[in-house]
């Protein structure tokens, strides 16, 4: 059950350009987190910015009671965060939303990510890993420097497959390619999931769509609360068997949605 | 020392001066896992029509310097889908409970009353003449103190339960409205609703939010509220709710000094779902330190110089 | 390329929208040493009496979130002493001067703007009818449509210099305003003075402020700045002047988007004398990323959703 | 003359309980800087707390274009201008006001000192050791942890006379005490020099005024600008030969007056 906690910092790893990892101690995030779920945290308790922000919880170490983040410096709430040091507190309220459902029997999970969208599949890779395979990942980025989180997948045993536009790492273009060249040459009995920018999940869903593959979306509005007061982060939901769509809460519905139920707009 | 922090309000008895601000804590029941929410004073619902809304669309909230705008537009599930959903599983909680009635027309406002009137569990109406982010009702009978009375009058009619106006900042003399309250029959004012702002995208040369304009709340607008809060306290002898901008017991000390019988906190339940516990400790701490033993013996304490002292020459 | 950054205002050439807001620039040659003013599109100078004014006791200012509440209660030099002694120092600078006009009285302002009507080097007028910190004058003529009226008029037949009223934020509709403003003659309108607030001292229970309320500025209020000018600046056929919490480039393109022809920049003075240079270095690199080469071009421009798209629905 | 840079902080020593010495690099004040000037500076560009603080310039050293504050932790300004890493930016203006006039020929400088209003009287004894003798320093404070700028006083050879509220450290009582023994054993020519709280520096202007001696107090009111423009931190004055006095500028025409021209409130 999600619970709010003053936490300490308690390793900090920056990494190339704006990206850094941050591991926290929180019990019951470390213990009951799942692929998915996110945090909304803040750096200390200053007036600035006013809100907390949302984070993929990236990976859990329950033994030592620690939870891991993947962040990038893009504002003054991240770089706040990034600016941290060891021991400094964060206001941290986690887990909240609703996690992937793992794939079924037999089937393939193939994780689409778009830059920090990478976060809460390390996790869904581990889960996976325990009930078989570790996956397949599908890494992309504008360039090299925005596919940082590679090893801790090869180290997993994940397939990863790395497409950058500038192509100065892996298959040059969009993600979305190798993932269809995937599906073209091998036909899998597959579940998709993806997290990324807007365009990024609608390409993932569109073509999930065509082929008949289930696809789990992981939504990403802008999040005052997250726990479904303050109905800021509402998307347009309609689920079989409703006439219209819905406003629901990204925060508590989600943010892991069946793409199907998401109204693209 | 044991302190006392209980206060009366328009007869409602609430075992503390905090309660959680309308459109900011759900319907309550979203916080019932992450606190115990008979640590507080009372709740305020969202904002209820007589039917379901849909709200406003999306981006509804933007960030501002200490502070958030909103347009959220008051979605809700309408006051009977209230009434039969989530009121029995609120009424457990040891917490006084108001809701907060909206309405298009007068009548509405009058008809949401009734329904709630009969509602077993619920302590209060606040009634919202305030909310910047809809078209009709709303700013527009709180923007005009006749229209105001009229609404106020019409509920007062339609309910015996307490009946507390929520005011608008985006007025000129917010005592001329504290009194229009008054006199319809209001039984306390919650002071005060959103100041009106904008919020401008200069790339894209559009508002931020959707809905073009939102309210203003948290931090930045506390000095304003406060100075509200202190007018209407004075102007009308019904007790006074201060809100805007309250995230400490430094905050909720000065809404009471000012003359608040009692506070609303909105904004900083977002940020912080942790800070009833910790706002009440410091409440006792500061009673405690100043030798007091009840909280009621600050509230209107404030001492405002005398107009020698403003001018005070060497 | 090469980009524009001069505005017109009520024909005052301004070599950019960049204004020093009154009150909080001093009389300008404070920072003399610190710039180069003639980076400015203009100076407004502190508010100036007929008579030297001791202004109000301390404490004056005091921090608020993201804000500054003060109520220095126009200290100054009175308008003769200023033009002697200042004005000449002042004028070799090539920028725009305005001189902030105060009275108690209707005819106090008119005084005042008569004795500036024949100084050389002043580029225009602007009317303060919204100071929140004098017990006289001020906000209480700025907070009345026919005050306001009669104060610009009465102005207006006193000078032939652009005169250009300065709204206050501490109104209800402040189109109401900038109508009697514009209906009186005015000729520009600066939009707006600071929202009036009060911050109290919980541990003495009296105002931070030893005149008891203040006027907030600062980023805190940029949102409800932006809404006013904008709507003013829809209400109005005379240029209107931004004001209200700018520090930024991209707070100055707010208001410009919103339909501000220029702004002025009031406590950023305080926080950062080196603004100036970082901001117009900005703007130009916003135009040049726009493809625009002048900075006209995105006055006004805002892109208010329509009814239909503030409704949309699924 | 005053100058405002985006400066680095180049070092950072954290003393015991608040307090911490930062040094800066900043070509003017470091060159120009006399005792009982200041800054207004802030950490980063962060919008909280709004303003800029003032801070007495404790010492410079021009041949590394630096100057050094001695801060007291004790607010949101001050809070984050102790937890910069070297590196970080500050704003910062200066230097400012007015200096602390020198004793004239033959005449003994008699520095009083409250708490962090030790650090004008750094500077102040240095630049008196250039002409002679470094001076003598009472130093005050509540207790031992409230009077640590003590060795680079005794490094300029300057008499050092603590006096703590508490008895942890020198002197029991208040700092005035074995100021007000000296002037009776010693009854010296001297100049008398305070910064301090208000109570103290009234105190000493009044002992000062009953035994004749000039005496300079260097007053700390609220600060918003530092140049003279909000008109915040002015200060009742009355000069000779003035019929009433005048609200004046702390910030322009002190931080240090003659204390017979102070209106004590
Ligand atoms: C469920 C969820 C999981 C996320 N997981 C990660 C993650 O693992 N790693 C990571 O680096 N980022 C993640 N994000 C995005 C992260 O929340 C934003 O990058 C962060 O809020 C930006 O804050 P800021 O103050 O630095 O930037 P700001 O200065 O506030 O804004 C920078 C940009 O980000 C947008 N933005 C700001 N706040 C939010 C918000 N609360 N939600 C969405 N967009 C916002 C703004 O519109 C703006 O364009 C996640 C977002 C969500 C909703
Ligand atoms: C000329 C001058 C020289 C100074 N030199 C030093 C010095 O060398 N070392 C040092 O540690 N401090 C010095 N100070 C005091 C220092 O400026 C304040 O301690 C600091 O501003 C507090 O800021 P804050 O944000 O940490 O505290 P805040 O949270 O702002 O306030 C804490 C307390 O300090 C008071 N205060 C806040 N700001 C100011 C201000 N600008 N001026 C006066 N009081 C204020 C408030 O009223 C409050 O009681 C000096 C002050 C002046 C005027
Ligand atoms: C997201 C949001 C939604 C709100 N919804 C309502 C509402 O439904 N009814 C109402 O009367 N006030 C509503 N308010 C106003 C708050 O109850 C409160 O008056 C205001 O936010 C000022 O207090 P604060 O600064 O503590 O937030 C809302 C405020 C916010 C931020
Ligand atoms: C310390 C201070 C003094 C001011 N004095 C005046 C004044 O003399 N006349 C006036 O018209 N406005 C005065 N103002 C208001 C400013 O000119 C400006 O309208 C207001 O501060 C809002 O802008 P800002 O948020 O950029 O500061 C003063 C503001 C401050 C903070
Ligand atoms: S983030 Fe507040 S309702 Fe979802
Ligand atoms: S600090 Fe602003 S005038 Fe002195």
């Amino acid at each position: 059950m999600a619970r709010n906690r003053d936490i300490p910092l308690v390793r900090r790893e920056a990494l190339d350009g704006a990206y850094v990892l941050l591991t926290f101690r929180h019990p019951e995030i470390a213990h009951e987190a799942r692929a998915g779920q996110f945090v909304m945290i803040k750096a200390g308790i200053s007036a600035e910015p006013p809100l907390r922000r949302p984070f993929s919880i990236m990976s859990v170490a329950p033994e030592r009671e620690e939870f891991t983040l993947f962040l990038k410096a893009i504002g003054q709430g991240t770089r706040r965060l990034a600016a941290m040091d060891v021991g400094d507190l964060a206001q941290c309220l986690g887990p909240l939303g609703q996690p992937f459902v793992a794939p079924p029997e037999g089937s393939e999970a193939l994780m689409v990510a778009g830059g920090y969208g990478i976060a809460p599949f390390l996790m869904l890779s581990r889960q996976l890993q325990a009930s078989g395979g570790a996956g397949r990942v599908f890494y992309g980025g504008r360039s090299a420097g925005d596919v940082q989180l590679r090893s801790p997948f090869e180290h997993l045993g994940a397939t990863l497959v790395v497409a950058t536009e500038d192509g100065s790492l892996g298959v040059t273009g969009r993600v979305t390619a190798p993932l269809e060249a995937y599906l073209d040459a091998a036909a899998p009995k597959a579940v998709l999931y993806a997290c990324g920018p807007d365009a990024m999940l609608h390409a993932v869903a569109s073509l999930a769509e065509r082929r008949g593959l289930p696809c789990q979306v992981s939504l990403d509005p802008w999040m005052g609360c997250g726990i479904g007061t303050c109905l800021g982060c509402v998307v347009w939901i309609q689920k079989p068997g409703e006439a219209r769509p819905k406003y629901r809460c990204a925060c508590t519905e989600g943010p892991v949605f069946d793409s199907r139920h998401v109204v693209w707009t | 020392m044991d302190v006392k922090l209980g206060v009366d309000v328009a007869g409602m008895a609430l075992k503390n001066p905090l309660i959680a601000a309308s459109g900011t804590f759900g319907y309550g029941v979203e916080y019932e896992s992450l606190m115990d929410l008979g640590l507080l004073g009372g709740i305020v619902s969202k904002g209820l029509y007589l039917e379901p809304r849909l709200g406003n669309p999306t981006p509804r909230i933007v960030e501002t310097p200490a502070g958030l705008l909103n347009a959220i537009g008051l979605q809700g599930v309408g006051v009977r889908a209230f009434v039969a959903d989530v009121l029995p599983r609120l009424t457990k909680h040891d917490t006084a409970l108001l809701v907060n009635v909206c309405g298009d027309t007068v009548e509405e406002y009058a008809e949401v009353s009734r329904i709630l009137d009969g509602a077993p569990g619920v302590t209060g109406l606040e009634i919202n003449i305030s909310c910047p982010n809809v078209k009709k009702g709303g700013m527009a009978f709180g923007g005009d103190p006749r229209m105001t009375f009229e609404v106020v009058d019409a509920v007062r009619k339609a309910t015996r339960l307490p009946v507390i106006p929520k005011l608008s900042p985006n007025v000129g003399d917010i005592t001329i409205f504290a009194r229009a309250c008054e006199e319809a029959g209001a039984d306390a004012l919650s002071c005060v609703n959103t100041l009106l702002g904008l919020v401008i995208d200069v790339e894209s040369r559009r508002p931020r939010l959707a809905f073009g304009t939102g309210g203003l709340s948290g931090p930045a607008i506390r000095p304003v509220a406060v100075r509200m809060t202190w007018q209407a306290a004075r102007a009308v002898r019904i007790p006074v709710l201060g809100i805007g901008g309250i995230a400490t017991a430094n905050d909720v000390l000065e809404f009471l000094i000012a003359g608040a019988r009692a506070v609303q906190i909105g904004t900083a339940n977002f940020v912080d779902p942790g800070l009833y516990e910790r706002v009440l400790t410091d409440l006792r701490a500061y009673l405690e330190r100043h030798g007091l033993t009840d909280i009621n013996q600050v509230v209107g304490t404030l001492e405002y110089p005398g107009d020698a002292e403003r001018e005070r020459r060497g």
